[in-house]
């Protein structure tokens, strides 16, 4: 059998979608210029500056490569943050950790009830969650930003390990995984089907509430386990950080490639997104542009990326 | 040669940080510096990015204004070991903490909320009843205003009541604007006063408070910006507590430069707040924010 | 006929028992309300109210098409704080009434260059839409932000009684908040667009099925200039509502209102899937935000716990809507 | 009725009764199936045929009756369960996941089975080898045509060792060699001992291979019969409850001069295609699935681009750049994929019907409801639409009602050249004899159709003309009513010599 080069996936990953050429354009760019870019200690920053939403897309990506979407992230960011800080006088720095993303879980297990069983519309019932959390968040802390008091919990996110920091290699095993889930196990290649056609899947034998269900609990979890990374980070927690979080990270799995409409992305793909637009953001720093003019590129960026990709789209259904 | 510096706003899609930004870069040279300035977007994970991209870039000073003191000191305390010099600018790190900065020029907030009480006392010798409208809920100021209004030095033990007191999502002019309509509606004339967190929400006050009728309010507000100043000329708004940026901004170079130098500089250092009433605000010149 | 007469009210009923939940919460909440803080009911609340309706109402009605087009439009909160911030600056340059037209139709470019955005890469799907429209947002925000270098714009001359904004955002007609009536009005007229123009029906079978919809000869990509600028011109009128109501715009006014409106044309029973869809429905959706900050507020609930009440109550009625579906 | 004992059964349907709001779909319906037997199912539109094998499956839950599969009785079951007790579906409306591989689609939450992706692949492979189907298994299956989609999902069927495969309609987008090969795998199958339902309008197919049939009509199950003892004309009165004569109208008779004509259509796919219709003709298109047939009239009809093609009517040129232009210039065009491209599922028939002719009930920009109101129930009464109401959504009609709906809605402004793309997909006897007479009617006064279709008896028959089309090039124009069979096809294929 003859391995077509279409078929091949990285070489779909490499053509299908444009952020890369987008990532390129960024790393050839700056060879040129006289900054700091290429330094070990900027290249490491800029992953580990992704790291937090980097974690976050791949749990989203599995909403929504299954045909939902999970607009709650920022609100679970934000309260499972603060639980990992408020409940360690309580019961200690781990039991802390596991509870609050136990949280996380829970709600994207009340998410998956609304969405999958109950047939509610993705979009607007975890924007509408997200609001929920984000109050909860205020009344736990009663908007004051809430403080560890234990030094070690700050190490784990801060913290190196042979050089590497250990966020970035938390989001490397983190990527592997669920690369592999998505792609080499039995649910990966379910929620893949449900999103492309949930009824389809349905008629196909595939238990698929039970299955987007999970997806929404992976996700809440993995928001979980991001909001106690940035609290631990930050060494503390505070119902102010995942204002724009939720968009933002949905916004960079669609860029990535990753198609809103299900069944067509994947997590290398997402990781690309959430990259570009960390890059980005570094070089524009580096480059001393100003914070307006950084904003209106930002968002010609986003457009441009998804307007390139629906206008190949668009020529490849309209070839003559 | 110019050091490289850089000023790390919280928000520059908020005036006085804007302000402050264009003014360090005005300043900037004849101190020595070469300011560039960088916006964390009111994100607190953002700022704390920033902070290790200066590194990367080499910077030798960072001044920075943070969304959250204690989330920053992270970050902090790399810009540290990298051998930053790092000031904090309207604002300044608390107790422990305080090591991870070399100086900070702050007017204090907690500060601006007792002037305010104080005001209150003054001018209800007798007491009175008012409500309170804070800023954003969660924000280090509106915090800091709040506790300082309410604290020991501020209203408490005095006879001015407060009805209500709530906080609003964003710093939105409109939304202590519905604030404060629906507590006109719900105390009505028992509201004899109004301490609200900013000027620009001051706005919104008064636009509510014109269209119930009620006169003679005593608001409060704080910042002294071009919205404050106005008010307070016109008579809509008692006083202003104002924020001299510009003083702030020179005094953060100044100790900037010091600190270079190899001075010793005092961790904290107050940029006293300039209360704007109906008396001595011909004083003063428009404010350019 | 009278068989066909009688199938009609049926469905007309049929039509408001859809939003007959969202009532009975509207219902209890005002009763509730009133019981513990009989103010609410007072002449002076019930302006406060039509008041803080304005703005919100503008963009949810606007977004109405946009959503039963099959769409969405992120944009508004972004078109909300460049209309605000140019319209006012514009006031002491070029006068009132131009500025009020400049700033309506900035509103209305702004959300006809995201429909030839869209259409000019060919995108028919309302992910697509979703994300190209907040990357328009961010830009039409950092121009607000580039044009007013971040300061907060005032315009003192708001203030004197017979200036137009000030009508606008505190003028009365007897009893009756003046941005209510133009609430009404524009009700009325997009009432009419949405039921009884052949461009309103286009709308709707463009939201319904847009192969089938092109297939029989509408005009889709019209209908999707057609919802995006009006979405844009309602976006406008929303931001010259706020920025008469509080006399000033910062260039970041709008945050928040692109969720809020979208909350509530689907709280209002707007399916997000499009084609169905009604600017009533909308009212009722807005009035439930509106009084809930309202309620809330009078009853004293902390702001906190305002914010987790309105997600669960929104989170509620978005999920009792679908369950009757 | 056969007295055959239980342990013969494959499936006992006993009273089996499924009400939709405002329809009774199934009302006591009982049919046996005996084990390693082809069993048909034939019954004019909306009887409730695809109701019951979704019920058989899982899909829907009946509201009566009992159900016995392999002498277990059956209750509340879902898709998974009746197809881990092997019972396998094809259903009616096309069933595979666009937006992955073919081989994934055959193994379609199986992948752990399967051992993953290259098992999957490999084992699709065999299984399409062996109903001699060349398509890649990597392909993804939106890039697919539907008659290779619906060879796919045979393979999908066969996939499962299943106990009884239930095809419904499986042979509606399938060309005669397809249905050769189909029929085949069916009669291997039987052979293995493995029963099968199979539903179909093209009776011709369950004379072919079916041993028993049922006869369903209006929601009953009304004769169940070896298929030796009925007769042709026996099984379409008993479905449609009339007898009908000829199963086609004689064509229309009179022909005149060039009402349109197309010059040089090129696109990625045609190459130089011209043609000309005259008035009162019905010209069909033959061809083979993937020939071009589609394509063609889609770049007639403004649908898709295409290059430096010119359309003359009345020997003006008229220009196309869209369906409207199309429209304004007297043409209809009922579209290939009815859920697709045709209908607006959640809409009422009344909107469905009336979305084409908007022109004709509409002032200024403004609609008049008054004029708009009689055309649903107009043209549903014309057509007999099974519907309890022009209110309800059309989704939930039956395939061929749905079908007539579109028909309908062009029928409303009475397009001077009607383009039908397989209009007769799905639909039953008696239905289209009523749209061959439709069609009769149309060309008589003074319209013109193309027709296309995959049943060729149908173009065949219907058209003054046929052209054939081979690999996106018109080979051949003849006229169906002189010419031998196996000319027209030869020509379809591509072969130089064409017999004489
Ligand atoms: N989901 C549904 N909701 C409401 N009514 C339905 C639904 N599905 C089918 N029906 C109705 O049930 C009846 C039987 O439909 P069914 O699809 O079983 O017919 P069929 O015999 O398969 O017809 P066809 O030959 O056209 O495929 C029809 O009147 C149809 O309108
Ligand atoms: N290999 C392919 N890749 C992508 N799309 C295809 C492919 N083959 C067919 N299609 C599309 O599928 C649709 C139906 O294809 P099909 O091959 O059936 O068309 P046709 O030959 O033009 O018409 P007919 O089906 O009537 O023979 C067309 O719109 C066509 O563009
Ligand atoms: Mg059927
Ligand atoms: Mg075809």
């Amino acid at each position: 059998m003859v391995l077509t080069l279409r078929s091949n996936p990285l070489v779909g990953i490499l053509t299908k979608q444009k952020a890369l050429p987008f990532i390129l354009v960024m790393l050839v760019g700056m060879l040129f210029s006289k900054t700091r870019f290429y330094t070990p200690y900027n290249l490491l920053d800029m992953l580990n500056s992704s790291s937090i939403l980097l974690i976050l897309a791949f749990g989203v990506t599995l909403t929504i490569v299954a045909g939902g979407c999970d607009l709650s992230i920022g609100g679970i960011l934000v309260v499972s943050g603060i639980l990992s800080i408020k409940l360690q006088p309580v019961m200690g720095m781990w039991p802390a950790i596991l509870c609050a993303i136990v949280f996380g879980l829970l709600i994207g297990f009340v998410n998956g009830f609304l969405v999958v069983h109950q047939k509610t519309e993705p979009f607007i019932i975890t924007l509408g969650m997200g609001l929920l959390l984000t109050g909860v968040a205020q009344q736990l802390t009663d908007a004051h930003p809430l403080p560890s008091q234990i030094s070690d919990f700050m190490m784990i996110s801060n913290g190196t390990f042979y050089g590497l920091p250990n966020l970035v290699i938390i989001t490397l095993v983190l990527f592997l995984l669920s690369a592999w889930l998505m792609r080499y196990t039995q649910f990966g290649r379910n929620l893949y089907a449900i999103g492309g056609d949930y009824e389809v899947a349905r008629y196909s034998g595939i238990n698929v509430i039970r299955t987007k269900w999970l997806a929404f609990v992976l996700s809440g979890g993995t928001a979980a386990f991001a909001g106690f990374l940035l609290s631990s980070k930050l060494n503390t927690g505070s119902a102010i950080y995942g204002d724009l979080t939720a968009l933002v990270v949905n916004c960079g799995v669609v860029v990535g490639g990753t198609s809103f409409a299900g069944g067509i992305g994947g997590i290398p793909q997402s990781a690309l997104g959430l990259l570009a637009f960390g890059m980005l953001d570094n070089v524009m720093n580096m480059l001393d542009i100003t914070s307006y003019i950084q904003i209106l590129l930002k968002g010609a960026v986003i457009v441009a990326i998804i307007w390139l990709d629906s206008f190949a789209q668009k020529r490849k259904r309209e070839a003559i | 040669a110019k050091v490289k510096a850089a000023f790390i706003v919280s928000n520059q899609a908020n005036e006085s940080q804007a302000f402050s930004a264009r003014e360090f870069v005005k300043y900037g040279p004849s101190y020595g510096f070469n300011v560039s300035t960088f916006d964390a977007k009111g994100d607190t994970q953002v700022e704390s990015e920033i902070v290790t991209n200066c590194i990367a870039q080499n910077f030798k000073v960072i001044f920075l204004n943070p969304n959250d003191i204690h989330a920053i000191v992270p970050a902090l305390m790399k810009a540290k070991q990298a051998g930053l010099i790092v000031g904090m600018f309207s604002s300044y790190l608390q107790g422990a903490d305080q090591k991870w900065s070399d100086f900070a020029a702050s007017s204090d907030d907690l500060l601006g909320g007792q002037l305010a009480a104080q005001q209150f006392i003054k001018h209800f010798p007798n007491g009175a009843t008012i409500v309170e409208i804070g800023g954003q809920a969660g924000h280090n100021a509106q915090i800091q205003r709040h506790d300082g209004f309410n604290g020991d030095k501020g209203i408490k033990g005095s006879n001015i009541k407060v009805l209500d007191f709530k906080a609003c999502q964003q710093w939105a002019t409109d939304q202590a604007q519905a604030i404060m309509e629906d507590d006109i509606v719900k105390y009505g004339n028992q509201i004899q006063g109004v301490f609200v967190h900013w000027d620009n929400g001051a706005t919104g006050v008064i636009q509510a408070a014109k269209a119930a009728g009620l006169k003679n309010l005593y608001i409060v507000g704080v910042d002294g910006n071009k919205a404050g100043y106005v008010q307070v000329k016109s008579g809509d708004q008692a006083v202003s507590i104002a924020q001299d940026f510009t003083s702030m901004v020179k005094t953060s170079l100044q100790l900037a430069k010091d600190k270079l130098a190899g001075k010793t500089v005092p961790a904290f250092t107050v940029i006293p707040q300039i209360i704007y009433d109906k008396n001595t605000v011909n004083n003063y010149p428009t404010p350019e924010w | 006929m009278s068989g066909i007469a009688k199938e009609g009210t049926l469905r007309s009923v049929a039509d408001f028992m859809r939003s007959y939940l969202l009532v009975v919460l509207i219902a209890a909440l005002v009763i509730g309300t009133a019981i513990f803080e009989p103010r609410f009911l007072s002449g002076m609340n019930l302006i406060n109210l039509m008041r803080q309706f304005g703005p919100l109402i503008m963009v949810a009605l606007g977004m109405t098409f946009v959503i039963m087009g099959g769409f969405i439009d992120l944009s508004v909160a972004g078109i909300i704080n460049l209309v605000a911030v140019v319209t006012i600056s514009l006031i002491q340059i070029v006068g009132q009434v131009p500025a009020l037209i400049l700033g309506l139709a900035i509103g209305a470019a702004c959300g006809a260059l995201n429909s030839a955005v869209i259409l000019s890469s060919g995108a028919l799907t309302q992910a697509e839409a979703l994300f190209m429209t907040f990357g328009m947002s961010t830009v039409y925000s950092a121009l607000a932000l580039l044009y007013s270098h971040g300061s907060t714009m005032h315009f003192w001359d708001i203030n004197k009684s017979k200036s137009l904004f000030q009508a606008i955002g505190a003028g009365k007609v007897g009893p009756v908040s003046i941005s209510f009536l133009i609430f009404l009005a524009l009700l009325a007229l997009l009432w009419l667009f949405q039921t009884k123009t052949t461009e309103g029906r286009a709308i709707r079978l463009t939201g319904g099925n847009k192969i089938a919809a092109e297939l029989v000869g509408i005009r889709i990509r019209r209908s999707i200039v057609v919802i995006y600028t009006l979405c844009g011109l309602m976006a406008g009128v929303g931001a010259i509502v706020l920025f008469s109501r509080i006399t000033t715009a910062a260039p970041v006014i709008g945050a928040g209102f692109e969720t809020n409106a979208i909350l509530a044309v689907v709280v209002g029973g707007t399916t997000l899937k499009g084609g169905n869809g009604s600017v009533l429905r909308t009212v009722m959706g807005v009035l439930l935000i509106i009084l809930m900050s309202n309620c809330l507020n009078l009853l004293g609930v902390s702001p906190y716990l305002q914010v987790v009440a309105k997600g669960a109550i929104l989170v509620f009625a978005i999920w009792l809507d679908n369950r009757k579906q | 009725m056969s007295a055959s004992s239980d342990s013969e059964l494959i499936i006992s349907i006993r009273d089996v009764s499924k009400t939709f709001p405002g329809v009774r779909a199934l009302d006591k319906v009982s049919i046996d199936v005996r084990k390693g037997s082809v069993h048909g199912i034939v019954g004019e539109n909306g009887a409730g045929k695809s109701t019951l094998m979704k019920i058989l499956s899982g899909v829907y839950q009946k509201d009566s009756g009992t159900i016995v599969f392999d002498g277990e009785q059956i209750e509340g079951t879902t898709p998974q369960q009746s197809m881990k007790r092997g019972l396998a579906i094809i259903y009616q409306e096309l069933n595979l996941v666009s937006t992955m591989s073919v081989g994934e689609n055959i193994f379609l939450g199986r992948f752990k089975e399967m051992k993953g992706m290259r098992g999957s692949h490999a084992k699709a492979r065999e299984l399409l080898d062996s109903i001699d189907c060349k398509v890649d298994t990597h392909k993804l299956v939106s890039q697919l045509s539907v008659s290779l989609k619906q060879m796919v999902e045979i393979a999908k069927a066969l996939s499962f060792k299943s106990k009884l495969i239930i095809m419904d309609e499986p042979s509606s987008s399938l060309t005669a060699e397809e249905m050769a090969e189909l029929t085949k795998i069916i009669r291997q199958l039987r052979e293995q001992g493995i029963s099968i339902i199979y539903i179909s309008h093209k009776l011709d197919e369950i004379f072919e291979f079916c041993d028993t049939v049922t006869v369903m009509r209006d929601g009953h199950a009304i004769d169940t019969r070896p298929t030796l003892e009925f007769t042709r004309n026996d099984m379409i009165t008993k479905m449609v409850g009339r007898a009908i004569e000829n199963e086609y109208p004689p064509r229309p008779a009179k022909v005149g001069g060039t009402l349109m004509e197309v010059r040089s259509i090129t696109t990625r796919k045609l190459k130089d295609v011209s043609f000309t219709l005259r008035e009162g003709e019905i010209l069909g298109f033959v061809g083979l699935v993937g020939a071009g047939r589609t394509e063609i009239v889609r770049a007639v009809f403004g649908a898709d681009k295409a290059r430096g093609h010119s359309v003359f009517i009345g020997g003006k040129r008229v220009p196309i750049r869209n369906p409207r232009d199309a429209k304004r210039a007297g043409f209809g065009l009922i579209p290939e994929d009815r859920k697709l491209q045709g209908l607006i599922l959640p809409f009422s028939v009344e909107t469905n019907i009336s979305m084409a002719s908007m022109d004709n009930f509409s002032r200024f920009g403004f609609i008049r409801r008054s004029l708009e109101k009689g055309i649903g129930e107009r043209q549903v009464k014309a057509l007999s639409v099974k519907t309890p109401s022009v209110r309800v959504p059309v989704g939930n009609l039956s395939g061929g009602n749905q079908q007539k709906c579109i028909v309908g809605r062009w029928l409303e402004i009475a397009p001077k050249i009607f383009i039908m793309d397989e209009p007769t997909k799905g639909i039953d006897v008696g239905a289209k004899y009523e749209i061959y007479l439709l069609m009769k009617r149309i060309a008589e006064d003074g319209g013109a159709i193309i027709l296309i279709s995959s049943e060729l008896p149908e173009v065949l028959n219907m058209s003054n003309r046929v052209l054939t089309i081979f690999e996106g090039r018109i080979t051949g124009e003849f006229d169906p009513a002189v010419t031998a069979v196996d000319r027209i096809m030869a020509s379809a294929l591509g072969m130089k010599e064409v017999p004489a």
